[in-house]
């Protein structure tokens, strides 16, 4: 065991698989000899040679559709895009190839690919810095769009992600990248993808939340115990395939729903929640589940953020509407 | 030494023959043998009658939407005749004759233009990558290919098509820049066939030609007669030597012409001039290699007719089975999605299944009443 | 009045407003001297000159760029993306510039721009042809997404559409493009955007549909009016802004929705009309809101299309079941 | 006639004056009156001085990230001595002496690297867009502003500036390529500074030149060292000419250094070398200007440091203001997103009032307790 923060937790899951895997690459703008702007790379190029982690131009819809051509070639690519907010130029590569080469060739060509994303605000960011899409691949039938909320978590489920026979939307809340610091095995484990976590076992009202957020709803569970209320806190981890089953096994228990994202509203992971909880606990519900998410406008540059971001007084708020309703 | 000789940067066209399958620069006459010519030459006729009948079966509506190919079999056949088994082949859709080359069977082909996902993997043909419908977005995938030969060591190259439409996008500059920067055996190959549906391409770009946007990236480029046989064969086989051996990318632009409608649903009397297309149609590639190896007493007309009304036999036979392939089930929808079904899509199965029993039982009910 | 079909219905509205106002262009991919490959475009050029309707080179990222240029000229461009499944490349331009340019700019540059994308399945297409996304753009801050079902509402919204301050996503269902016919006024006439419509009163169950859906919904509603079901047939026509008053009263009345649409389900416009459901008529909800769409893999190549489309049996099957419950 | 010269294809970097500020091509000296030589002098001054003290601010944690543009002031100024009030500037993000010249005041930069939106918008220059973040993003709108300008008949022109790393994007090449078929008048500017943050250009293109890509484009590309302000100067002025008189588009590619880090939360020791950056500074574009000045009898040493002083004090009074500027309200968030408030946003505005009282009544409580 080590003390780690989420990047050394990802790096060391990424310096393991390299190990491992002698088909795994890792490229992107900045990864090699710069190790990323995160860091999260840092040192990999040296260990493992520039043949196998380096720079690429900076294109990203170049740098996702050459991993779709390494992937066909049997190679396991990792790329990083460098922000969430630069994601869109590959739009076309990830859902025209990456997310459906395997159905096309009906299974000739796999397509075992990690995207890298760190997302999220917070972090007094430019403008285009601190988005939160997640949404848009999980809605796009061929990924998988996974997000860690903590070191462990991370490492665990990089590893599971480099072991996929499918495309992964790894997403990393930068906020958290060093915030949060744990004991983490050395070793190589795997978290199963699709499953997710009860972080804390409650009875009132089932709060579902995942990245930098599950630490916002941990602040606000203090509000709540004072106030008398349980809350049942599960860490989805996983937006794609999503745990039906863990939802509504949790939903049925308590009646209650909370969902807490940083993302924009509107037609967001969360509605996709809202549907869930209907689909799977209709006749359980004792209250209307409610969104705590962003506004559906872009993220404000710092002076503003705190407008936007989402307060754990404000979950807190909204738990405690929610057990009384 | 011809990308050299005629590097796109002197503008000047690379040609061996004329218009009318006179070698007019001996000196850059292939060397071929005369089997192989001969098979390249069936090649180009095979392809032709097969795409021929293709469009009639669409008339007849027993196929969808397909992009014709007739005039640019020449550009097909220098690549069929050229790339190795384990070479690789990205296509993007028009270039049956090097499909056809990499062991897609006719079969699978009919079965992709039919509708069915079956055929549209083209399971037979090793190294090859399906169709790419979104224009230029291949050509990232083929520039890293590359890589993975360079850091596997393997000796491969990859052949990679475009249109001209295609050097639009984003993508093949960023493709073709990759596989420069990374310095990885692939030859680009831009069908130049002058439209993009119905736009011209001077509505695409002004560059002097396309084959000078290799100076973009700092590889060589190669404007070729593409409906000039010799000339696409030389120039693919210096290009696969150059790539193989090292010398990173290459860009190749063959200027062509379509002959036929972009697809089966397009009307080029719209955007065009019967006169323009009968200007092209006088340097169809095929009739300027007959035109040479009749010359050469290499072949007769006489043999040809026979040989046609094979294939279109061997052809027919194919589609028929291809229109007789069972159509495929519910499971085929969901099964490829993922390595692993997620819950969600085994419920969405079970639920329409669910459906479609009701429904079954439904229709009993109203044929009993 | 004149009976047009959608394809007629969008062209005039085109040419009404090429007329009415100078700073309209309209280009694209085969949108001049052609057309535009399902004809929507055809005569404009014409009649309107080379200079304001015309055709671009194959790039859609450049498309759409440059209708953000032309915007902050002071021109209204058109874009027309060829299909739906086309649109991916230029989602850089639509996140990054087009749907936030207002804000990031406090109101000195606006974007009013329409982007016309053909959509949907059901007409036999190749791969990549079949695509229905409005839920991507719907998520997206700051964009209009609108879907008509007829000829008259596509050309009333598009001309609302040329008239919007802010960008359009003008999604036309393709499938019926000629497939309906109806009497349309020659006047230049407006339908707001962001209201839904009653097509249909009833009151065992709101169905909620648009597009070429609501078409299939109507056939469904004969079998749901043998069953002796009164089906309140919603036809959306904006997903954003999203007209939740309707929805809601409607729901109120019902207590029953059945969402139906081409779009695959997960993390699509169901799951937002399934929230709204909640949000806003929890205590009336007396049967789980039910989502009819499609499966979450791509549209199936047309031999396997059969099984992927929404049949109008299948919308009964699902109302009776929601009417039963 | 620089463009035809020094063509891109030649290969031959446009230099008037060497390293130490001697002018080596006399012929090329463009017209420039001391009146403007001097002022472009002082504005290269002025925008170094204020981005010095920016970084300075910066690690005082009075503002957030920044990009410093130290070493390359001469392309800017070079820009701000041409360009008309009429014309438009699309910036990338590291060109601070251009959006002085088009007006963005220094209290409105502020703010926005303070991360208060309202200075974003950068309201008071005229004909300028935001700053684009998204790397080679802006290049397709300027492009077409060209479009604009053509159809309405008006006598503009556009600037765009991109890095030597936004010529990988496929928007790069995009932009170019529908301006040259458009024809429209725009400059296109790269500030080819070497590295795209820690990525050397090396890693980015091989081509031979930056310039060189304008050959894809059909039009008229040329190298020209960034840190001589006479031959940016002169670049410019043709390019201008060119463009403004309905030649189409054309591309600069200014050579320079990025002697600082690529913005404040970057530390270039990680991937370049200490001599690299001296033999940078060397070649400092300021330093040549200012020697040549000197030599000219039009400047004295003396001179620039009480003007620097002046310029600081103007500087740090614009910053406190700018400092001291409410911060924003709530309204601000939503009231842009639309020009109509859609009912939705108008409620979650609501929600998150009630909210807000809520709060505020809690802690009132929590206070009285
Ligand atoms: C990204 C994208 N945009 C638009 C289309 C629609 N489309 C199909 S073929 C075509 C023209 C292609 O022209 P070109 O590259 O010259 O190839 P050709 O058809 O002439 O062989 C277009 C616009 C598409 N398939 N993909
Ligand atoms: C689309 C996109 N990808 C990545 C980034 C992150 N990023 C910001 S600046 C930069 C490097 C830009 O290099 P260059 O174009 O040479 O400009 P310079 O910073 O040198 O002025 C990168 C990669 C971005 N802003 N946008
Ligand atoms: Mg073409
Ligand atoms: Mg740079």
């Amino acid at each position: 065991m080590k003390i780690m923060n989420m990047v050394n937790a990802i790096n060391d899951a990424l310096d393991i698989k390299l190990k491992e895997d002698p088909n795994i690459v890792v490229y992107g703008e900045d990864v090699g000899v710069e190790g990323g702007v995160f860091r999260v790379t840092e040192g990999l190029q040296k260990k493992h040679g520039a043949d196998r982690v380096f720079d690429s131009p900076l294109a990203e819809s170049g740098i996702v559709g050459t991993a779709v051509g390494m992937a066909a070639a049997g190679l396991r690519p990792v790329v990083e895009m460098q922000f969430c907010g630069f994601v869109y130029p590959a739009f076309n590569q990830i859902i025209s190839h990456v997310s459906r080469m395997r159905n096309r060739t009906r299974g000739k060509y796999t397509m075992p690919i990690v995207i890298r994303v760190p997302y999220g605000g917070g972090i007094n960011a430019l403008e285009h810095h601190s988005e939160s899409m997640e949404a848009l691949y999980a809605h796009i039938p061929g990924l998988k769009v996974v997000i860690p909320s903590t070191p462990a978590d991370a490492k665990g489920m990089l590893i599971s992600a480099l072991e996929s026979p499918d495309p992964v939307m790894f997403m990393e809340p930068k906020r958290i990248y060093r915030a949060i610091k744990q004991e983490v095995s050395e070793d190589s484990y795997s978290i199963p993808l699709g499953k997710g976590k009860i972080l804390h076992p409650g009875t009132d009202v089932t709060v579902i939340a995942y990245g930098a957020m599950v630490r916002e709803v941990q602040k606000a569970m203090v509000m709540a115990k004072e106030a008398g209320i349980s809350v049942e806190l599960i860490d989805l981890r996983s937006i794609y395939p999503i745990d039906k089953e863990l939802l509504a096994s949790s939903i049925k228990k308590t009646g209650r729903v909370v969902f807490v994202a940083e993302e924009p509203t509107a037609f967001g992971v969360g509605a996709e929640i809202m549907a869930i909880a209907n689909e799977e606990a209709f006749l359980y519900l004792q209250a209307p589940p409610k969104r705590v998410s962003a506004f559906d406008t872009i993220v404000p540059l710092p002076k503003g953020e705190h407008h936007y971001l989402i307060s754990p007084e404000k979950i807190f708020y909204e738990i405690e509407r929610t057990a009384k309703f | 030494m011809i990308f050299k000789e005629f590097s796109a940067t002197k503008k000047r066209l690379f040609r061996v023959m004329d218009d009318q399958g006179k070698i007019i620069s001996p000196s850059h006459l292939p060397e071929i043998s005369n089997e192989l010519l001969i098979k390249a030459f069936q090649d180009m006729l095979f392809a032709r009658t097969a795409d021929q009948m293709i469009v009639s079966y669409q008339r007849q509506g027993r196929i969808f939407t397909y992009p014709p190919n007739l005039g640019q079999e020449a550009i097909h056949s220098a690549v069929a005749q050229v790339i190795k088994h384990d070479d690789w082949l990205v296509p993007a859709f028009r270039e049956m004759g090097a499909w056809l080359a990499k062991g897609v069977t006719l079969k699978d082909l009919f079965l992709y233009f039919m509708g069915n996902e079956t055929g549209g993997s083209f399971s037979s043909a090793h190294n090859m990558f399906p169709v790419s419908v979104p224009i230029a977005s291949q050509l990232p995938h083929a520039a890293v290919i590359g890589y993975a030969i360079k850091l596997k060591k393997l000796d491969q190259v990859v052949y990679a098509f475009t249109g001209d439409g295609g050097t639009s996008e984003g993508d093949f500059h960023e493709a073709l820049n990759f596989a420069a920067v990374w310095k990885v055996p692939v030859v680009f190959i831009i069908q130049n066939n002058q439209f993009a549906i119905s736009v011209p391409l001077r509505m695409q770009t002004v560059s002097d030609s396309l084959a000078i946007k290799a100076q973009a990236y700092g590889m060589p480029g190669l404007q070729v007669d593409g409906n000039d046989f010799f000339a696409m064969f030389a120039a693919i086989k210096e290009a696969e030597e150059h790539t193989r051996t090292g010398n990173g990318p290459v860009l190749i632009e063959a200027v062509t012409y379509r002959q036929g409608a972009h697809t089966t649903s397009d009307d080029p009397t719209k955007y065009r001039t019967r006169e323009e297309e009968e200007a092209w149609q006088k340097k169809d590639p095929v009739n300027r290699l007959r035109n040479y190896l009749i010359d050469k007493k290499l072949w007769e007309e006489s043999r040809e007719e026979e040989l046609i009304s094979q294939f279109r036999k061997e052809i027919d036979r194919i589609f028929v089975e291809a229109e007789n392939h069972p159509s495929y089930p519910l499971e085929d929808v969901f099964q490829y999605q993922y390595a692993e079904m997620p819950d969600d899509l085994k419920r969405q199965k079970i639920e329409h299944e669910r459906f479609l029993e009701w429904s079954r039982s439904r229709t009993k009910k109203e044929v009993a009443r």
